[in-house]
């Protein structure tokens, strides 16, 4: 094996590729994220069409695929097929630039996501600020898009949205800090803005959070999560492409793969940002309870986790196999179905397989290539589990709450959110210095 | 190759000045020559950032901060400025606005 | 300097962080900036300067992280690139540029101002060839983990002390409020 | 922005009345938006060309007549029979009280009463769709403010009243369910059943839809002290219905002209107090509870009998004038009619509830901002196919 793969493989400490200036593994890492964050909109494009639709007693997609699960791939192809229309009076070029600008800004923020301590492109010293900066660039996208488009409906929304989001990163932004307050909880007193460093001093403090000062980090946290929602354009703030009032807003005149890289970007954007609340707030990468069921039993059941999820994802599937009605004409979606269950049970296996291997109370095995996959995909597991539960709620919503008017968002932003993210941060501060 | 020294930082900071100097010399739009104000503050941020590295200390980052600072002041009050005149005159050409009162 | 700051990763940090800051970059980088502030000078329509801009501050944001002032660069990018621009931008379509993108885009004495900015530019050039010497053609490595903290240090005092810019950074704030108090008296309709 | 492409609809602009409170400070920031004929929140081919100030609306102007087909005209070129069905066309989600004020007002014209029993299937009937009608407009009009869900919900009961009127008559949307002197179809086995069925099924989910908007906070924001309008005014403006006894009247043309059975039953007229969105929302809810009151006592009293009077093969109504009104879910629907003696009509103009209605939209949107805009177009309750007849 070449040097610049290995390297970085046999390197002793737990660090990301960034870190330790490997390119080729970092550029691994950005493609495999960019893979999984490309599949992981699909699967919530999907999710969100069902679980919506069950929540609306509907069926929801169930044609294409067995329950539907081709539609988002054929949704893709479709979109990619389909005419490309700019408008005549529009402005050519910043609108073809418009989505690229937002899925770049939505892309661009997975570097610093911490899925494990090392599980990272890169562990930056600012991320947190890098986060937070670049996911503000998303506006962008949507105001030049609205503005290149020529039309009232779309400059609406865009004027709208980008009101919106100036407006709630700044509440954002405090609770952010007030997180980041109490990371410099420690012996040194110096606190961490990196994405991975703040995990770790949940880690230290024994503590997620969310938990901390109760209630000061819950209070935190849920102005993060409402402020969230209105960063990423979602019901119930989904002002910016209010369907009833500007017909879809900033994107009205988009069509095809542009209006595809729209979704992509609003969908990563979606997950960006929960990443950001799981990584501040809930624990990042950590299972639950780390310190305090510690003993290496613990570990092991906990490992099994990601295995017992895929067996019943697996087991799902097979009572869809095993519900479809016995006409011939569902002859190809059981098998299809049923070869899903058997793709599902043996990631499942495989997991299992690796859990075992790698978490036995032998001492030789600890530091074993096994051992430390194993515990990669852990990391990794808690961590997706925490943002897929955001991924629900977000749909949950939606399902759920009528849409805010404009200025009621407004007025919540500035003078709801803003004084209790404020009143919230000196508390912390105050109460940060009674403690230490 | 060359390596990169402060001095490569200083060019690329003064050809950014320069263009900066020009387009508020030359252009009538008010918003374009505010953004070029922008380009000059950040030729000066690159400046200093760049000194900051030569010499080892962090005084230049911290200059460059109030810089930004600055920056985000002046753009809010110029783009003020601007809305309002707009809204008098309905023209954003800075070789229109030459009366001081309205 | 805080000695548990570098515990571990520092020094994978300085060891690995030289490859990447690769002449090559600064070239790209430094090439990007100029290009698109010419294209911020040149162009017709404002929207178009301000997406040039908007390339050309991301541009000095790379260079800033190859100078090792990762504060720097998210500042940059927070309140240039994401507030600044965003105000550009919200003010460029409130007020009618399809007008103003016809009209004629340079000023009557452009040609005065022209040969100013050139004097400008001979004085840089005379400047940095008679003072290249000056310069030291060194590179002192910055701490960059640590960077924010120190710079946090100056703004704000460390350890009971006030830091050397506190007064500086406080009257900063005010500037601050006072320009949200004129840009709000100055757009709004009725106080 | 390019405004240019506005020109069209500067013509349609010079009436609209421009003289505000505020005058705008700066014009350039007048936004002229046309909502519609294709928008999904103007529920059909409404087009109100808006007049805005960054959002707020300054005023409005609502420019009808893209599903109009003349069914007035026809109804000169048709005899009376054949006209019956052409009036479902008109409100499409209340058919049924469009048959029903049709027959009537021919019925009145010739001097005919229905029989007992077919005036409680009508009133049954009525009922069951002016169910139908509210809840197609609660789905529509929280979709409208964002809710989606309750739209599903509200469908998937609205089915079932549909499909009684199916069994009965075979139709489910245009159902033609009366004729002038009662009724054509004599009720399936099995119809008081069902429909008493439907009463017990649909009580708790009125409930289940008031539980996702009446307390939900975003709702009242949006819809309270939304689209005010005031008694004198809904009254000034001829506005009737749910609208009219938001606002306070107590005005249900059941109670104060009681037409087919309504003088038997026994029920309440909801009204509101401010005259806002959100109380038109109660009163449209109380309403279909007091719609399921007034089936479950015409099921319970259902008469037997002859479904039919004594009515000429062909319908040749003396010579006169009558106008008939009934109290249809949207409000006062009227029937003017004007025989010369012939087999046909010799001029017909209906009062439709939606078009009047809709002229409050103006006074209501004043000031408010473009969602609401929305949110008022919803709470009218129009039918394009009404309005433009």
């Amino acid at each position: 094996m070449p040097n610049f793969i290995m390297s970085y493989l046999n390197s002793k400490d737990a660090i990301t590729p960034g870190a330790a200036g490997s390119q080729f593994w970092a550029l691994v890492y950005v493609f495999i994220i960019f893979a999984g964050v490309s599949v992981a909109v699909m699967a919530m494009n999907w999710l969100e069409r069902k679980a919506l639709a069950h929540f609306q007693i509907r069926l929801g997609p169930m044609r294409v695929g067995p329950h539907g699960l081709l539609q988002p791939i054929a949704d893709a192809i479709k979109l990619m097929l389909k005419e490309d229309i700019i408008p005549a009076e529009a402005d050519q070029f910043v609108f073809w630039v418009a989505p690229l600008i937002g899925l770049l800004a939505a892309f661009t923020v997975y570097t610093v996501i911490p899925f494990g301590p090392s599980q990272a492109v890169s562990d930056m010293n600012i991320g947190i600020l890098f986060m937070l900066g670049v996911s503000s660039l998303g506006v962008l996208g949507i105001v030049v898009a609205g503005w290149a488009s020529n039309s009232h409906y779309p400059l609406i929304g865009a004027l709208r949205s980008s009101a919106q989001m100036v407006s709630y990163e700044v509440a954002m932004g405090l609770a952010v800090v007030s997180a980041i307050l109490m990371t410099s909880l420690n012996a040194t007193g110096t606190g961490t803005l990196s994405m991975i460093g703040i995990v770790q001093a949940q880690q230290q403090q024994g503590v997620w959070f969310i938990f901390k000062f109760f209630p000061l980090g819950l209070i935190a946290f849920g102005i993060f999560a409402i402020a969230m929602i209105a960063e990423t354009n979602r019901a119930p703030f989904d002002m910016a492409e209010a369907e009833s009032e500007l017909t879809a807003g900033y994107h009205t005149e988009y069509s095809g793969l542009r209006w595809s890289l729209f979704m992509l970007a609003e969908y990563a954007a979606m997950i960006a940002v929960s990443s950001i609340a799981v990584a501040l707030w809930l624990g990042g990468w950590m299972r639950p309870f780390p310190n305090l069921l510690n003993a290496p039993a613990w570990d092991f059941i906990f490992s099994l986790f990601p295995a017992l999820t895929f067996f019943g994802l697996a087991a799902i599937a097979i009572v869809g196999v095993v519900r479809m009605p016995a006409h011939s004409f569902f002859k190809i979606q059981r098998i299809g179905l049923a070869a899903f269950a058997a793709v599902l049970g043996f990631i499942a296996l495989l997991l299992l397989v690796i859990a075992v291997a790698g978490r036995s109370a032998d001492a030789s095995v600890a530091a074993s290539p096994a051992a430390k996959f194993s515990e990669g995909i852990d990391y990794v597991y808690w961590f997706v589990f925490k943002v897929a539960v955001f991924m629900y709620l977000f749909i949950w919503y939606r399902a759920t709450w009528p849409r805010y008017r404009f200025d009621q968002l407004m007025k919540i932003g500035w003078k709801v959110m803003l004084p209790i993210s404020l009143v919230v941060l000196i508390a912390t501060a105050i109460v940060g210095v009674l403690v230490s | 190759m060359v390596p990169i020294t402060t001095f490569h930082y200083l060019v690329v900071a003064a050809a950014l000045f320069v263009l900066g100097v020009i387009g508020v010399l030359t252009r009538r739009n008010v918003v374009i020559v505010l953004m070029s104000i922008e380009l000059i503050l950040n030729a000066v941020n690159l400046n200093l950032v760049a000194f900051s590295r030569m010499w080892g200390n962090l005084h230049g980052q911290v200059f460059s901060i109030f810089v930004t600072v600055d920056a985000a002041a002046e753009a809010a009050v110029g783009l003020g400025i601007l809305i309002a005149f707009f809204r008098n005159k309905e023209t954003i050409n800075v070789d229109e606005i030459d009366l001081l009162k309205w | 300097m805080n000695p548990a700051l570098n515990s571990g990763l520092n020094s994978a940090v300085n060891a690995g962080m030289a490859p990447v800051a690769t002449p090559w970059f600064f070239y790209v980088l430094a090439g990007l900036a100029v290009v698109s502030g010419l294209l911020v000078i040149t162009r017709r329509n404002a929207v178009h300067s301000a997406l040039a801009l908007i390339v050309t501050l991301l541009a000095v944001t790379g260079l800033y992280l190859m100078l090792y002032a990762p504060f720097v660069a998210a500042v940059q990018i927070f309140v240039y690139a994401g507030g600044i621009m965003l105000l550009f931008l919200f003010v460029i379509m409130l007020v009618n540029i399809e007008r103003s993108s016809k009209d004629r885009q340079f000023n009557r004495m452009w040609p005065v101002g022209l040969a100013a900015a050139c004097a400008l530019l001979v004085l840089f050039v005379s400047a940095f060839v008679k003072g290249k010497a000056l310069f030291p053609d060194r590179m002192i490595s910055l701490p960059e983990s640590s960077n924010t903290q120190q710079i946090a240090g100056m703004l704000y005092g460390e350890a009971g002390k006030m830091g050397e810019y506190t007064f500086a950074f406080e009257i900063a704030s005010l500037l601050l409020l006072v320009a949200i108090l004129g840009a709000v008296i100055m757009t709004k309709k009725k106080i | 922005m390019n405004d240019s492409t506005h020109d069209a609809s500067s013509r349609a602009l010079s009436n609209l009345d421009l003289e505000t409170p505020e005058k705008p400070y700066l014009d350039s920031n007048e936004l002229i938006i046309n909502m519609g004929p294709q928008h999904p929140a103007t529920h059909g081919v409404l087009r109100v060309i808006l007049k805005l100030d960054g959002e707020k609306v300054l005023g409005t102007e609502c420019v009808i007549g893209y599903l109009h087909r003349g069914v007035e005209k026809i109804a000169e070129n048709r005899t009376y029979t054949m006209f019956n069905p052409y009036v479902d066309r008109m409100d499409y989600v209340a058919a049924v009280s469009n048959g029903l004020g049709y027959c009537e007002a021919v019925e009145k014209l010739m001097n005919v009463e229905a029989p007992a029993r077919a005036k409680y299937i009508r009133v049954i009937l009525t009922e069951l769709n002016r169910i139908a009608s509210h809840q197609l407009w609660l789905g529509t009009h929280a979709l409208d403010i964002g809710a989606m869900t309750p739209l599903f919900y509200t469908f998937r009961d609205r089915e079932e009243i549909l499909k009684i009127f199916e069994k009965y008559c075979g139709a489910r949307l245009t159902t033609h369910a009366f004729r002038i002197g009662g009724c054509q179809y004599e009720t399936y086995a099995g119809f008081e059943k069902e429909v008493k069925n439907f009463l017990t099924f649909v009580a708790p989910k009125i409930d289940e839809y008031e539980e996702l908007l009446t307390t939900n906070r975003i709702w009242i924001a949006r819809t309270k002290n939304v689209g005010v309008i005031s008694a004198a005014d809904a009254i000034a403006l001829g506005v009737t219905g749910p609208v009219l006894r938001a606002s306070g009247v107590k005005w249900d043309l059941r109670k104060a002209q009681p037409y087919a059975a309504y003088s038997e039953f026994d029920f309440d007229i909801p009204t509101g107090t401010n005259g806002d969105t959100y109380d038109r929302y109660l009163v449209r809810m109380a309403e279909m509870r007091q719609s399921l009151r007034i089936i479950e006592q015409a099921v319970n009293r259902i008469p037997e009998g002859p479904i039919m009077a004594k009515v000429p093969k062909i319908i040749k109504p003396p010579v006169g004038e009558i106008y008939h009104s009934i109290e249809a879910p949207k409000g006062e629907l009227g029937y003017f009619i004007v025989s010369d003696g012939s087999t046909q009509p010799y001029r017909l103009r209906v009062r439709p509830p939606s078009f009047v209605n809709l002229q409050a939209l103006d006074t209501m949107v004043r000031g408010l901002l473009v969602a609401d805009v929305v949110a008022v177009i919803g709470t009218i309750d129009i039918v394009l196919g009404e309005v433009d007849r």
